[in-house]
Formats: C-alpha cells, sequence, structure tokens
C-alpha cells in the first residue's frame, strides 16, 4: 500500500516509553532523535526516560515506572544481559508490547530485538576498519606482524565484549601473525580524560603499536586525543571504532584517523518504536514476515539464533538486524549529522 | 588623665534563645584600672565580656568606647580600638605553633613584635617553647599563650577571663606582677575569677554579678570577703562550714583501696591506700602529675610498675569498663571533654556509667526514672526533667550530674579529680556536701585537687604530689593550708609527723 | 629546612618518586620525559579542582558539587564554543558561573548554617540535574579545533601552558594562604573558628571565600576539561569530587581542617591520575584501578595516622617523664 | 504538659516527614489516580529498598560520630560474591547469602577497625574504602575466569521470589523492610548497645571513661552498616535475578541523604530510626510520583536536592524556635 495510507491507518496514540541505556550519552540521544521524528510522522508518542547511571536496578524502576504510567509498549538498550528479564516479562504478562534494541535481554523477556548487527557482524567490521586502514598507511595485514590491542569502556558491558570476542575470534582466523599486546584489554570507564590518559599510556607503553581497537563511543575520541598529545597522526598508529561521525570528524580533518564505524542508530531508534507501536497496535508478527517501515523500507523479522546461536527459536519472537552499518571516511563523513 | 572611659557599658542585655543572660547590666573601666567581676557559674562574666569584644552581639543597651558609643561591634573593631579578650576556655590554633598563635593578625614589624614578646617572657621568667605545636600544650600552658596572646597586642583594654584556673602559684604572682606594671601604664585591666582571695590582690575596683544583673560595686577597699560573699550568694542562704572529722578513727575500717608502688608515664613510686569511708586528699599543683595517677588506675594510661588492688582484687592493667565494674569510678577534671554528654538528656548522662550494671539487653528506663528522681533530691540538682539536655544546665549542676553518674554504678572507691573547677560558691557546698554523704556510706574516697582550702576542708588524710612523686603526708590535724604549701611546692619544710599512723 | 622536611605534602611527592621509580624499574619506558609530563599535564583538571577545593578543606569543610559545578562549566564552556563566543567573555561568563554556586553553597554554610557536605550534596543534585536542563542530556561536540588545541600546547616535549597557568594559580594561592593574613584565616578558621573570631578574623567572609574559590577551581576545571577532551558529556566530572577529595587527603590536606597546603592537592592530583597510567606500563588489567586507589589512599591515611600517632604519643611521654624528678 | 504534646513535641520531625510523605501521595494521587492503586504505590518500594535498608544502619554511623560512604560498594561486592559462590562453587544459595552477610560484615569490620583504633577522617577511610571494595569486586569476578560482562543469572526460584513476591497486595520486600526499621528502632532507640551508641557519638572520650569501649561500639557501626548493605546486595540480586559487581555504586549520595533529611546529625549523637525510614521513603516516592507524571528520571536530582536543602532550613528555623 502507498506509504501515505499507511501512516495515516496507523495513528494509535500509543504510548511508548522507550529506555537508553544510559541518559547523556550521544549515541542514545541520536537514537531518540529518530524514535521522536518517526513518532511525530505516525502519530504517537514517545516517551524517552534514561538515568544518568547505566544500572541494572535503575533500568529496573524505569521499567516498572513505565508499567505503572500505563505505557503501550517499551523498548529498552538494556544494561545488563538477564537482570531486566523479569520485570520485562511482567510487563509482557500484564500486555504491554516489550522490545528491545541494540543490547539484548534473554529471547524470551521480549518479543522483537531490533539489532545493529550481529555481534560477528559488528567484530569483523571493527576489525576490518582497521584493516584498510593499516593498508591505507602502507602496512601488509596479511604478512607483517601486526601488533594491537583494544580499548573500551569495561569489562563488564555486554555488547562491546562480544564485538571484541567475535573479533578476536576473526583475527586468529585471518591474521595469526597479529599480536595482541594486552590480551586483557584497555578500559577507561567511560570516562572521558581517563580514556586520554590510558590512551597515552597505551602509545608510551608500547611504542611499536599499529593498530587500536576502540569498541566504544568514549574511548575512541579519547584514544584519538592521546595521538595527538603524543604527537602521532593516521600514518604512525592506526585507531579506528565506533563511535557517531560529529564526535570524530575534526580527528578526520586533522588526519589522525582514516575510518571509524557505526551503525545508523537514528534508523535503529526510529525502527525500534516503529516496530513496538506496530505491534502494540495488535499485529500479528511473525519470522518470516516482512514489513515495509515508513522512511526505512522493508524488514524481515529472524530467527533469535541469528544473534544468539544458543537462542531458542520461537515463532512470534525474533530479530530485526538493521540493513545496513557505516564506515565514515572522508569520503562520506559530510552526509551524516549526528 | 582624660574624664572618658575606656569602656562604658550601659544597660546591657542579652539572651540565649529566650534566656535572658544580662539583664541590663552597667559597668565602666577606666585608664590605670584593674576591675574584678566576680559571680556564680551561668552569671553572664563571659558573656558580658564577649560582647565588649564584639563576639557576641547585645540585645539592649549601649556599648561606650573612649566616649564613642558603638553600635555593631565586632572582634576587628575592638581590636583596633585596643580591646583584648584572653578567653576562659583557651582557644588557641592547634595546629599552628605557639609563636604563630601568638603572632597571629598582630600588625607590624616581625622582628620588634619578636623582641617585645621575648621581653615580655623574660619579665614574667615563664618557660615555654615558641616552636611547640599548639596540640601539644597542656591546659595550663594553653592558658599562658593566650595571656600572651593578649600582652603582645599591647590593648588599651585587657580583659582576662579567669586567667588563673590552672596556672602555677609562681606563674600567678608572675602574672599579678605583670598586671601592677601594665597598671601604672594606664591600661584598664578586667579581671575574672571565682578566687576572691586574687580579688585582694590585684583589683582596685569590683563588680559582683548574680543572675545577669549587677549585685555590688565599688572600690575593694570598701569591701570584706564576707561582703563578697553575700553579694554572690542569692538571699537567705547559709553556708555551711566543712571540716574533716579531726578525730575519726579508721584504723579499724577495711582497706578498700591499695596501691602500691605504681610507676608510670608522669608518676614514679606512688603508693597509699584508703579506708572505707575516709577521704584522702591528694595536693600538688598543676602538673604534679595527679591526673596521670587517677587516669592510669582508671585503665587509661599504662602503669609500669607495682599494683593496684581494689577491696583486694587486683585491677592493675584492667580496662575502664572493668575497673568500674570491680567498683571503681572517676570523676575528671575537664568536665567539658571528659565529663558530660552535652547534647543529650539527663537521664541519660547519669545512667551512662551503669549501662553495664543494668539486666538485660535493653535499657531499663524504671532504673533511669528512679535514679534520676533519687539523685535530683538527693544532690539538690536543678532541672526541669529527666529529658532536658544537660548543656542547657548550668556548670554547677552539670557536675553535680557528672558526680550522680558515677555515683550511679555504686562504687566502693571513688576518685575526684578538681571537682569543684570552675563551679560557683554556692554548686561548691553542694559537692562538698554530696562527697561527705558518700563518705558516710562507706565509700573510700580520693579527692584530687589544685584548691588548698578545699582538700582541708574534705580530707581526712592528705598526701601531697610533687614532680611525679607523693613526697609527704598529713594526717588529722596536721591538714592545715601552712603544712600543705610548702611541701606542694616541693619544699621539705615539715617531717611527716604523724603520731597516729604508728 | 626543617619545615620543608616536616611539611605534608612531601610524602605524596615521595611516594609519587618511589611509585615512578619502580614503574619505570619494571618498564623503563615509563620513565621518559614525554611520558612523565604526559602524567602530569594529564592531572590538570583534578588539580585546579583540587586547588578550590583545599581552601574549603582548610575550613574543615567539605565541597562536593564540585563535580556537577565542573560538568555544568565545561557544559557552558562547550556550547558557547560552538556558538563561536569571544573566548575571553567564554572565560569571564563561566568563571562568573563558579562565583555563584560558590556563593549559594557558601551563603547555605554560612548563614542557614547547613553542614556543608549536605548543602553540596544538595546543590550537587541540582547543579547535575540543570545540565540536563541546558543540554537536554546531548553531548556537546564540534568544539574548534582552535580551542582544544589551546590545552595541549607545550614548551617542548614538556610541560602544557595550561599546566603551567595551574601552577601560577597554586604558587598566587600558597603564596596568600601562607604570607597574608586573610589567606591564613582559612586554614585558623578550620583549625579553630571560635579562636579566629577573637583575634578578629572575617569567619563569614572567609567562607564564602572558600566557597567561592572551589567554585572558581571547579568551573576553570570545566574549561580545562572543555579543552582537553573536546566533547562534554552530561556526565562530565561525575565522581570526580571524590577523587579530588582523595587527592588532597593523599597530598597530606586533613578534612578535619587546618592542615596541609595546596601543593598537596596538585602532588595528590597526579598521584590519582597516575594510577591508570601505571596499569598499562606493568602490565595489570585495569580492573584493578579502583582497588588500588582505595589500597593507596587507605595505606597512606593510615601511615600518616600512625605516624602522628607514635610522634604525639612520644611527645606527651618526653612531657611527662620530664616532669619526674 | 500532656502525654501527646511530649510526644508530638519529641518526635516533631519525624511527624513532619509523614506528613509531607502523606502530602506527596495525595498530590501525585490527584495528579495520576493509577498512583494511588494500592500495588502500584506498595510495588514502588522495591524499587528504592537497597537505599532504605542501608540508611537504616548508616544512621548508626553517623550518630556514633562517623561517616559511611562505602556501603554503596559492599552491594556489589556482596552480589558478586554470592553470585560467585553460588555459580562456581556450587554453594546453596542461602548458604551463599550468609557468607555474602559475612563478607559485607568483613568489609564493615576492616574500615571500622581502622577509623575506632586510629582515630583517623572516616570519610576518608570509607572513600578509600568505597574505591577498594568496589574494585575487589571486579577483580574478583574477573580472576574467577568467568565473562565478566555475562554477568552470573539464572538463580533458583525460591530465592528470587522471596524477593519479588508478594503477599497480598504487599511485596515481600516491604515486609523486610518494616521487619528492619522496626529492629533497628529496638536496637537504637531500646538496648543498652543503642544507647553506647548515642553516648560514643556526643563525646568518645567521655564515653570511654563511663566504661563503654568506644572502639567496638564504634567499629560495630560499620559492622552494621556493612551486614546492612550486604543485605541489600543480596536483596537486588534476588530482586533482578543477576549478580554484578556494579550494584550499588550510585547509592551513596542517595543513603546520606536519606539519613540526614530524617534528622540524624552528621556530628553525631542525634537521629532516629523512625526518621530515616520516612525520610527514605519520602525520597522514594518523590522520585516515583515524578516519574509517574512524566518528569524524566535525569531531572530527578533537582527536587530531591532542593527538598534537602530547603527541610535542613525549615529544620533549623523550627530548631530555633523551640528554644
Ligand atoms: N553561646 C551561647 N548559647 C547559649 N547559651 C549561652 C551561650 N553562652 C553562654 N550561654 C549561657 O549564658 C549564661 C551565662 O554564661 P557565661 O559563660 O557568661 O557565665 P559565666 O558567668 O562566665 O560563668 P562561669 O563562671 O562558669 O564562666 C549561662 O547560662 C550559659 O549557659
Ligand atoms: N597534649 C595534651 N593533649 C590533651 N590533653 C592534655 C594534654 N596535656 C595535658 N592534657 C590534659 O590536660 C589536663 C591537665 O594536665 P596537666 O598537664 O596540667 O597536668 P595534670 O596531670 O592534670 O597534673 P595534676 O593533675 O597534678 O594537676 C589533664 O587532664 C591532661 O590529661
Ligand atoms: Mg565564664
Ligand atoms: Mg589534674
Amino acid at each position: 500500500s502507498p506509504i501515505g495510507l499507511n501512516m495515516v491507518s496507523a495513528q494509535s496514540n500509543n504510548l511508548i516509553v522507550f529506555v537508553p541505556k544510559v541518559s547523556g550519552n550521544a549515541f542514545f540521544e541520536s537514537a531518540n532523535d529518530g524514535a521522536q521524528k518517526i513518532a511525530e510522522e505516525s502519530g504517537f508518542e514517545v516517551r524517552y526516560d534514561g538515568n544518568p547511571e547505566a544500572s541494572v536496578a535503575n533500568q529496573v524502576t524505569i521499567i516498572n515506572n513505565a508499567i505503572q504510567q500505563g505505557a503501550d509498549a517499551i523498548s529498552v538498550s538494556a544494561v545488563d544481559a538477564t537482570g531486566l528479564d523479569d520485570v520485562l516479562r511482567s510487563a509482557m504478562e500484564q500486555g504491554i508490547t516489550v522490545t528491545t534494541w541494540d543490547s539484548d535481554v534473554s529471547s524470551d523477556a521480549r518479543q522483537v530485538m531490533v539489532a545493529q548487527g550481529t555481534p560477528e557482524q559488528l567484530g569483523q567490521m571493527l576489525v576490518e576498519m582497521g584493516v584498510e586502514s593499516l593498508i591505507d598507511r602502507g602496512k601488509d595485514p596479511e604478512n607483517d606482524e601486526i601488533t594491537y590491542a583494544w580499548h573500551y569502556s569495561q569489562a563488564t558491558v555486554a555488547d562491546q565484549n562480544s564485538w571484541q570476542q567475535f573479533g578476536e575470534e576473526f583475527i586468529k582466523e585471518n591474521y595469526p601473525n597479529w599480536v595482541n599486546v594486552a590480551p586483557e584489554n584497555y578500559y577507561s570507564n567511560q570516562n572521558a580524560e581517563q580514556a586520554i590518559q590510558v590512551g597515552e599510556a597505551i602509545l608510551a607503553a608500547h611504542s611499536d603499536i599499529d593498530l587500536i581497537i576502540c569498541n566504544d563511543s568514549t574511548a575512541l575520541p579519547g584514544q584519538l586525543q592521546a595521538m595527538q598529545n603524543s604527537g602521532l597522526g593516521k600514518d604512525d598508529v592506526t585507531v579506528t571504532g565506533f563511535a557517531s561521525p560529529n564526535s570524530i570528524r575534526d580527528y578526520l580533518e586533522q588526519d589522525v584517523l582514516y575510518r571509524w564505524g557505526l551503525w545508523d542508530v537514528q534508523v535503529q531508534g526510529a525502527l525500534a518504536v516503529w516496530i513496538s507501536d506496530y505491534l502494540a497496535q495488535g499485529n500479528e508478527f511473525n519470522v518470516g514476515d516482512t514489513v515495509e517501515v515508513p522512511g526505512i523500507g522493508e524488514v524481515e523479522l529472524l530467527n533469535n539464533s541469528v544473534l544468539d546461536p544458543n537462542a531458542e527459536d520461537v515463532e512470534d519472537k525474533g530479530v530485526i538486524v538493521l540493513p545496513e552499518r557505516v564506515i565514515f571516511d572522508a569520503d562520506n563523513v559530510d552526509e551524516y549529522d549526528f | 588623665m582624660s574624664t572618658t572611659s575606656l569602656v562604658e557599658c550601659r544597660e546591657i542585655c542579652k539572651s540565649f534563645s529566650g534566656v535572658e543572660v544580662l539583664k541590663g547590666v552597667n559597668l565602666s573601666l577606666d585608664k590605670g584600672d584593674v576591675l574584678a567581676i566576680i559571680g556564680g557559674n551561668g552569671a553572664g562574666k563571659s558573656t558580658l565580656m564577649k560582647i565588649i569584644m564584639g563576639m557576641y552581639s547585645k540585645d539592649k543597651g549601649e556599648l561606650i568606647i573612649e566616649g564613642n558609643t558603638v553600635d555593631v561591634m565586632n572582634p576587628s573593631k575592638a581590636l583596633k580600638n585596643g580591646i583584648y579578650l584572653v578567653p576562659q576556655e583557651p582557644l588557641l590554633f592547634p595546629n599552628m605553633t605557639v609563636e604563630e598563635n601568638i603572632f597571629i593578625g598582630l600588625p607590624g614589624n616581625k622582628g620588634e613584635n619578636l623582641q617585645f614578646l621575648k621581653n615580655t617572657l623574660d619579665f614574667l621568667d615563664w618557660d615555654i617553647d615558641l616552636d611547640r605545636q599548639a596540640m601539644t600544650l597542656s591546659i595550663a600552658e594553653q592558658q599562658l599563650v593566650e595571656i600572651l596572646k593578649g600582652l603582645v597586642r599591647k590593648s588599651k583594654v585587657l580583659i582576662l577571663d579567669e586567667p588563673t584556673s590552672s596556672l602555677t602559684y609562681n606563674e600567678v604572682s608572675s602574672l599579678f606582677k605583670l598586671i601592677n606594671k601594665l597598671r601604672e601604664d594606664g591600661i584598664g585591666i578586667v579581671y575574672i575569677t571565682h578566687r576572691l582571695t586574687e580579688v585582694f590582690e590585684i583589683a582596685n575596683k569590683i563588680v559582683i554579678l548574680r543572675d545577669g544583673r549587677v549585685t555590688l560595686e565599688g572600690s575593694v577597699s570598701e569591701f570584706t570577703e564576707a561582703d563578697l560573699i553575700k553579694g554572690l550568694l542569692p538571699e537567705n542562704v547559709e553556708i555551711s562550714k566543712y571540716s574533716a572529722s579531726y578525730d575519726q578513727n579508721f584504723e579499724d575500717s577495711e582497706v578498700v583501696f591499695e596501691v602500691k608502688n605504681i610507676s608510670g608515664n608522669g608518676f614514679k613510686d606512688i603508693s597509699f591506700n584508703i579506708r572505707s569511708g575516709e577521704i584522702l586528699g591528694l595536693a600538688g599543683v598543676v602538673g604534679a602529675g595527679r591526673t596521670e595517677v587517677a587516669e592510669s588506675i582508671f585503665g587509661r594510661d599504662k602503669i609500669k610498675e607495682g599494683n593496684v588492688l581494689l577491696q583486694n582484687i587486683d585491677i592493675t592493667g584492667k580496662s575502664t569498663s572493668e575497673v568500674i565494674d570491680l567498683g571503681l569510678n572517676y570523676v575528671p577534671e575537664d568536665r567539658f571533654r571528659n565529663g558530660i554528654f552535652k547534647i543529650r538528656s539527663i537521664g541519660e548522662n547519669i545512667t551512662a556509667s551503669s549501662l553495664e550494671a543494668m539486666k538485660g539487653i535493653f535499657v531499663d528506663r524504671d532504673v533511669e526514672n528512679n535514679n534520676y528522681k533519687y539523685f535530683k533530691e538527693k544532690f539538690n540538682i536543678v532541672s526541669r526533667d529527666i529529658d532536658q539536655e544537660i548543656g542547657n544546665l548550668s556548670g554547677g549542676n552539670q557536675q553535680k550530674i557528672v558526680i550522680s553518674k558515677t555515683v550511679a554504678s555504686m562504687p566502693r572507691v571513688l576518685i575526684l579529680d578538681e571537682p569543684t573547677r570552675g563551679v560557683d560558691a554556692g554548686a561548691r557546698e553542694d559537692v562538698y556536701k554530696i562527697i561527705t554523704q558518700l563518705k558516710d556510706t562507706g565509700v573510700g574516697i580520693l579527692v584530687i585537687s589544685s584548691d588548698m582550702e578545699e582538700i582541708v576542708q574534705l580530707s581526712d588524710r592528705v598526701i601531697t604530689m610533687y614532680r611525679g612523686r607523693i613526697n609527704s603526708e598529713f594526717v588529722g590535724r596536721n591538714v592545715t593550708i601552712d603544712n600543705l604549701t610548702p611541701a606542694i611546692f616541693g619544699i621539705p619544710k615539715i617531717e611527716v609527723s604523724n603520731e597516729k599512723n604508728n | 629546612m626543617k619545615r620543608i622536611i616536616k611539611s605534608k605534602e612531601i610524602g605524596a611527592l615521595l611516594i609519587i618518586i618511589i611509585l615512578f621509580g619502580l614503574v619505570g624499574t619494571y618498564n623503563s619506558s615509563f620513565l621518559t620525559i614525554n611520558n612523565i609530563f604526559q602524567t602530569i599535564n594529564g592531572s590538570v583538571v583534578y588539580a585546579v579542582v583540587a586547588i578550590g577545593m583545599s581552601f574549603v578543606l582548610f575550613l574543615g569543610e567539605i565541597d562536593v558539587s564540585v563535580g556537577a559545578t565542573l560538568g555544568l562549566a565545561a557544559t557552558l564552556t562547550g556550547l558557547m564554543v560552538v556558538e563561536g563566543v569571544n573566548y575571553y567573555l567564554i572565560f569571564i561568563t563561566v568563571l562568573a558561573l563558579g562565583i555563584v554556586i560558590g556563593i549559594i553553597n557558601g551563603l547555605g554554610v554560612t548563614y542557614l548554617k547547613i553542614p556543608s557536605i549536605i548543602m553540596t550534596l544538595g546543590t550537587n543534585g541540582i547543579i547535575r540535574g540543570m545540565i540536563y536542563v541546558v543540554t537536554g542530556g546531548r553531548w556537546v561536540e564540534g568544539l574548534d579545533v582552535e580551542f582544544k588545541a589551546l590545552s595541549q600546547v607545550r614548551i617542548g616535549n614538556t610541560i602544557t601552558y595550561i599546566y603551567i597557568f595551574v601552577l601560577v594559580l597554586a604558587l598566587i594561592t600558597y603564596l596568600l594562604t601562607k604570607y597574608t593574613l586573610f589567606g591564613k584565616s582559612f586554614k585558623a578558621v578550620g583549625d579553630n573558628e571560635e579562636g579566629a573570631k577573637l583575634i578578629g578574623l572575617p569567619v563569614k567572609k572567609t567562607k564564602m571565600v572558600a566557597f567561592i574559590a572551589s567554585g572558581v577551581g571547579s568551573s576553570i576545571g570545566g574549561i580545562l576539561y572543555a579543552s582537553r577532551v573536546g566533547f562534554i558529556t552530561p556526565t562530565a566530572g561525575s565522581g570526580y569530587e571524590m577523587t579530588a577529595i582523595a587527592a588532597c587527603v593523599i597530598g597530606g590536606i586533613s578534612l578535619a581542617g587546618g592542615v596541609g597546603s595546596v601543593w598537596g592537592g596538585v602532588i595528590g592530583a597526579v598521584l590519582m591520575t597516575s594510577i591508570s597510567r601505571i596499569l598499562v606500563f606493568v602490565g595489570l588489567p585495569s580492573t584493578y584501578d579502583s582497588t588500588i586507589t582505595g589500597l593507596m589512599l587507605i595505606v597512606i591515611v593510615v601511615t600518616t595516622a600512625i605516624v602522628n600517632k607514635r610522634s604525639a604519643e612520644r611527645i606527651r611521654l618526653q612531657r611527662l617523664a620530664s616532669r619526674i624528678e | 504538659m500532656s502525654k501527646l504534646k511530649y510526644y508530638t513535641n519529641k518526635y516533631r520531625w519525624e511527624l513532619i516527614l509523614l506528613l509531607l510523605l502523606i502530602a506527596l501521595i495525595v498530590v501525585f494521587g490527584i495528579m495520576n489516580p493509577r498512583f494511588l492503586r494500592l500495588n502500584v504505590l506498595l510495588g514502588s518500594i522495591n524499587d528504592f529498598m537497597p537505599i532504605n535498608i542501608i540508611s537504616l544502619s548508616v544512621t548508626f554511623v553517623l550518630i556514633a560520630g562517623g561517616m559511611d560512604i562505602q556501603a554503596g560498594s559492599i552491594v556489589g561486592l556482596t552480589s558478586i560474591s554470592v553470585g560467585l559462590l553460588w555459580q562456581q562453587f556450587g554453594v546453596n544459595i542461602w548458604v551463599a547469602s550468609f557468607i555474602g552477610l559475612i563478607i559485607g560484615g568483613v568489609a564493615g569490620l576492616f574500615s571500622g577497625t581502622i577509623i575506632s583504633k586510629l582515630d583517623v577522617q572516616p570519610m576518608v577511610i570509607t572513600l578509600g574504602g568505597s574505591f577498594l571494595f568496589s574494585g575487589i569486586a571486579l577483580a574478583i569476578l574477573s580472576l574467577s575466569g568467568i565473562e565478566t560482562y555475562l554477568g552470573i543469572s539464572g538463580f533458583p526460584e525460591s530465592f528470587t521470589s522471596l524477593f519479588r513476591g508478594r503477599v497480598g497486595p504487599v511485596p515481600n520486600q516491604a515486609i523486610i523492610f518494616i521487619i528492619l526499621v522496626i529492629a533497628n528502632y529496638i536496637l537504637l532507640h531500646k538496648t543498652k548497645y543503642g544507647r553506647k551508641v548515642f553516648l560514643t557519638g556526643v563525646n568518645r572520650s567521655a564515653a570511654e571513661l563511663s566504661g563503654i569501649k568506644t572502639n567496638r561500639i564504634i567499629t560495630s557501626t560499620y559492622v552494621l552498616s556493612g551486614i546492612s548493605a550486604a543485605l541489600a546486595g543480596i536483596v537486588l540480586t534476588g530482586y533482578l535475578g543477576t549478580a554484578k559487581p556494579d550494584f550499588g555504586k550510585e547509592l551513596t549520595l542517595p543513603i546520606i541523604t536519606a539519613v540526614v533529611l530524617g534528622g540524624t546529625s552528621n556530628t553525631g549523637g542525634r537521629g532516629n530510626i523512625l526518621g530515616t525510614a520516612i525520610a527514605s521513603l519520602v525520597i522514594g516516592v518523590l522520585r516515583f510520583g515524578l516519574s509517574m507524571n512524566g518528569v524524566s528520571t535525569q531531572y530527578l536530582e533537582i527536587p530531591v536536592g532542593i527538598l534537602l536543602i530547603v527541610s535542613l532550613i525549615v529544620r533549623m528555623f523550627l530548631d530555633k524556635n523551640k528554644k
């Protein structure tokens, strides 16, 4: 059906509570921008509610409040892989639609997960961005002994760690000649100043390091600042990772890195709330079904096992994977503003 | 000399949270005056001085400094006007050295100031290490430093609020010498004290405050000691004289307390014993080590040698709570620091030392109420009810409650350290009455005091300490000020003559 | 000379030297000029916060709103830089913010007699909330490269100009607190408030100024943060209050008031920020970061306490012994 | 003076807090009637329980003249310890919980002993403790070899249901809270131990001279707060069904806020369990009510901060007029 018609019929007035892991983080705020925009166009309400401190207990509180407030759907990026299961199950029992985005809970504690990609895809993407940059720099990743390290937020964060794991596996398989100089990884606790400190220390302690991968939106700019502070550029050490284009653009312009990536988080936010509203209206949506999302396109519900091989596959619960992830570099960065 | 007074107070009133402390006080200080102010605890002496110094604001009345009315006084204004108050409780900066304490805020050339200080110290013949941290000073030394602070400021008006309460005889007499010199230089001095003898020694004018009002004023020469006492006391109160019963024989009484050759920090080779119903006085000048002896016995410090027996049980080295349990208790000399729980109720204060003696795990409110009623009546405590905060009581009543606290633990032996320090004349009599009552119930009592009159009035027998050792003992009729005074200063004038003991 | 050896901050300086020495023997690349100065330069934000806060600590008070103040200051700085506001104007505006926050804290503590930990706990929450009100929860990004570069200009490979600026600030503070009466009055009031009143020190003014100094310190810290980090999250500066307090304490400033000097805060800041760096050099996982911080804090405080207690006891015993004939 | 007047005078601040609590409930009820459903209102307790539990014991610490900013970190330490014991070592969950309580107590004992023996600033030591214990929590988790980020979950039903279930409309956690309030009230206000806590807080030296072993009293308050933090950690673990090392890290300031709002003096010697209990409810209800009425969580610090300052000013004026 024509998109315009679809939008009118979808006027639902549903209240969707959209929960980030933590408030005040550019990534989640951008997701909210996307969510709000699609909500306005489609005629449902999105209430964004996050706690400045990322903790399970805080998220449980927010979800409980959402339930009591009479929300029609809750869409959450979970701080913890299992800690929200019970509160979300009880929300579903009360007839509330539950979806997750960005970071999942147990597959039976929600209906749909809107994923930025599988951990495998993302881990691989991180490594591949590094490989491309190394090549640009004149290295030969296939044969050179590349020394590298990971630098991100914490050991306790589920998604970043799973990307690191798959990335590490990918390296072992494809680049056995690479050497991880810090198998325990470096963490900077989402503290921007600490990210710079740790970043500087990595560069000083491993003066011959080739590649630093930062799968966290605070660690990447911190590491890049550390590069600058140490007088290094993109042809000295390769740094890459995930962060929003706006936070890295300057470093690109100053030749501190070649490329970094992310997915279009605005699309992810929009998709998460739109699907939530769609389900809350009572629409059936089973594995294998597709639906046309205004402004985004057709998406398909996949089996849970796409994300987590151990998850159970059931008919009415599944995963939507974002159609694409973006690698930002000098050629395309000006097309994005978030 | 000009006719304007240095300081004049007219109808000064001041209340603290609704309680009127000063009810229209007049006072004037001229050049060359030494004005003594006496009055019971809580009469408002210190409050009045703090108003002059600008540390408190007055509610009503007029403050005139050298003929100029000052509406709002504050300490820096007072200092500019040449007024300085040596406070009753030393207010030094514990983390600064003595020198920094003396000079902080003092204008002028540092070298000259230091020279002036050294001259003053020479004149006074006081021995103080200027580099010591104030934290390590004893109360007496702190008081000396406070006085020095006042002297180097070369004030026109010097207020001394009980400066001698813990000074030695020598220190006091050199201070008096200096005061006389300052008086000749035309400085006005206010001198607050509880010791009547000092009034006659140093002051030319006197003001007595009672209950926030002036009850007597004039030239010192116009009055006798008896007049002053009358001015101090509320109408129709009789002072009963206490004196130990000279002929009481304790030989048959049980020895309840025995100290055998103990040595520790600040004392050496101390021996004495106390019998049931006996009051033993421990006399000495401040710094003789008496408090250290008492505190060590009470489990607060190490006893390095010797033994302490309480009713034949060895309590050497036992903890305070065990010692209390076994029947010894102690009334400390520093009431504010060691005696009272200022923001808690009278009831809680009284039972503080006997909690362990209550059965079970709960506080027994009945015991508490009974204790309160008993001691209120017996010790003549003036209070509203059991829940009144002790901090709101007068000093004398606080001291009675501290004693009640120790008595409530039913001690067989009680040590009282400076039991009437900073307590006014009326309450002092009550405290003496309490002590004799206890004696009559058979408690063995050790009274530590720097006040010789007190020692003489109360004690059946007295030992004196000088520089950490016992240097003499007096019994019965030999307990006189004349005998004690040389002993406490370490002058072996009189041989221990003691016909009864042998 | 004796004074210097006795001074409290020397202990922390010694610890730094020993610690750096140990790390250097383990991994010699730690002891390069570049790395040492990077470590020092990296402590600049904590240093300036600690300098401001030390005034409050001298008084025996505390200010736990510095982290939030720093965050708000950094946020405003960032917003204005993005808007292209003149740098001097930014500096003045943000300084004014610090002063206003200091005045509010100071009024609460001085005139309303609210205990400082409670007052600043309250304002901490309010200020942190304000950051969300101002930004709507968004990061402030896209600060001029030029502005960011300001904090990185170094003399050769050594110290940054902003660190020198902070050192000058510390020096001025030190001289003021050491040689002027008003400066001395901070520690004096912390040592004995009544005593300070007696000798005519302006107690209330001192308290007000201390909280203002703390506000100013953290607002300058906010500006430096914005320049150093280049993007400002709404949680910027959170937890900085505790780290700054720890830095001051490690540097020999007592929370009871009256003790220490601003240098202690500066030195403590270097020590605190060097921990996460040291872990990288010795190859320990950064999970041990806070374990080590905690242990170090406790060990230092406990050692100092034992040493102080011993020496106080020794003095007491000497005094008592000297009395006995 | 009549008995009623006596008690209203004695418990004036607690009454004011209670009225404030009722007023908040009424106002929020008018704004959003759902708020008044028993299920909803009582259910909200589950979400701020840790603060309530811990602040009851931290009241003891403050009354004894101390300060405790480490309790929050003990929550995470306990949670992860219990989780590891249960998952890695196969210890029965209840035994593990009991060991967790002991761990919390030992953590308190550690800081409490240093504070009481060495007379150091409690704020500094517990600040050190908060770094240390949260660090240890992370360290033991990473040493245990399990993937840190996966956390520990899948606890037995019997364990989780204790902290999730209800008796009628009343959540079990609310019952736990009431029991704790009563127990702590008796301990602090009726027993000899509680009396000693007060006396030690007012004047440690006088307490010592009265035969009170103040070292033990001071240490014990930190042990109590460590144990209650551990209990909070267990409650959270059960309620959320997962064990994490960073539980409780953000609780420090709210705990102190609740204790002080409840009328406990931060200089020792004054305080009341009922005050703390009601104050922690006031804060919880305020936060819950505001967010139910659409105020975003990130702004909630503002009203709490204002409440704290304003109520202290009010109390100051009340105290002034009383005398
Ligand atoms: N800051 C204050 N707040 C409340 N009450 C006070 C204050 N200062 C003094 N008082 C009260 O005022 C009264 C007078 O006290 P003040 O210290 O002036 O007596 P004093 O004559 O100096 O007694 P003492 O001989 O014991 O030194 C006392 O009842 C005291 O409790
Ligand atoms: N450095 C100090 N710190 C704390 N209190 C002290 C210090 N020095 C002395 N004191 C206390 O001050 C009081 C007075 O002590 P002082 O040195 O005058 O001798 P003293 O032992 O009391 O002598 P005596 O009892 O014979 O008069 C005592 O209670 C003592 O414990
Ligand atoms: Mg007085
Ligand atoms: Mg003595």
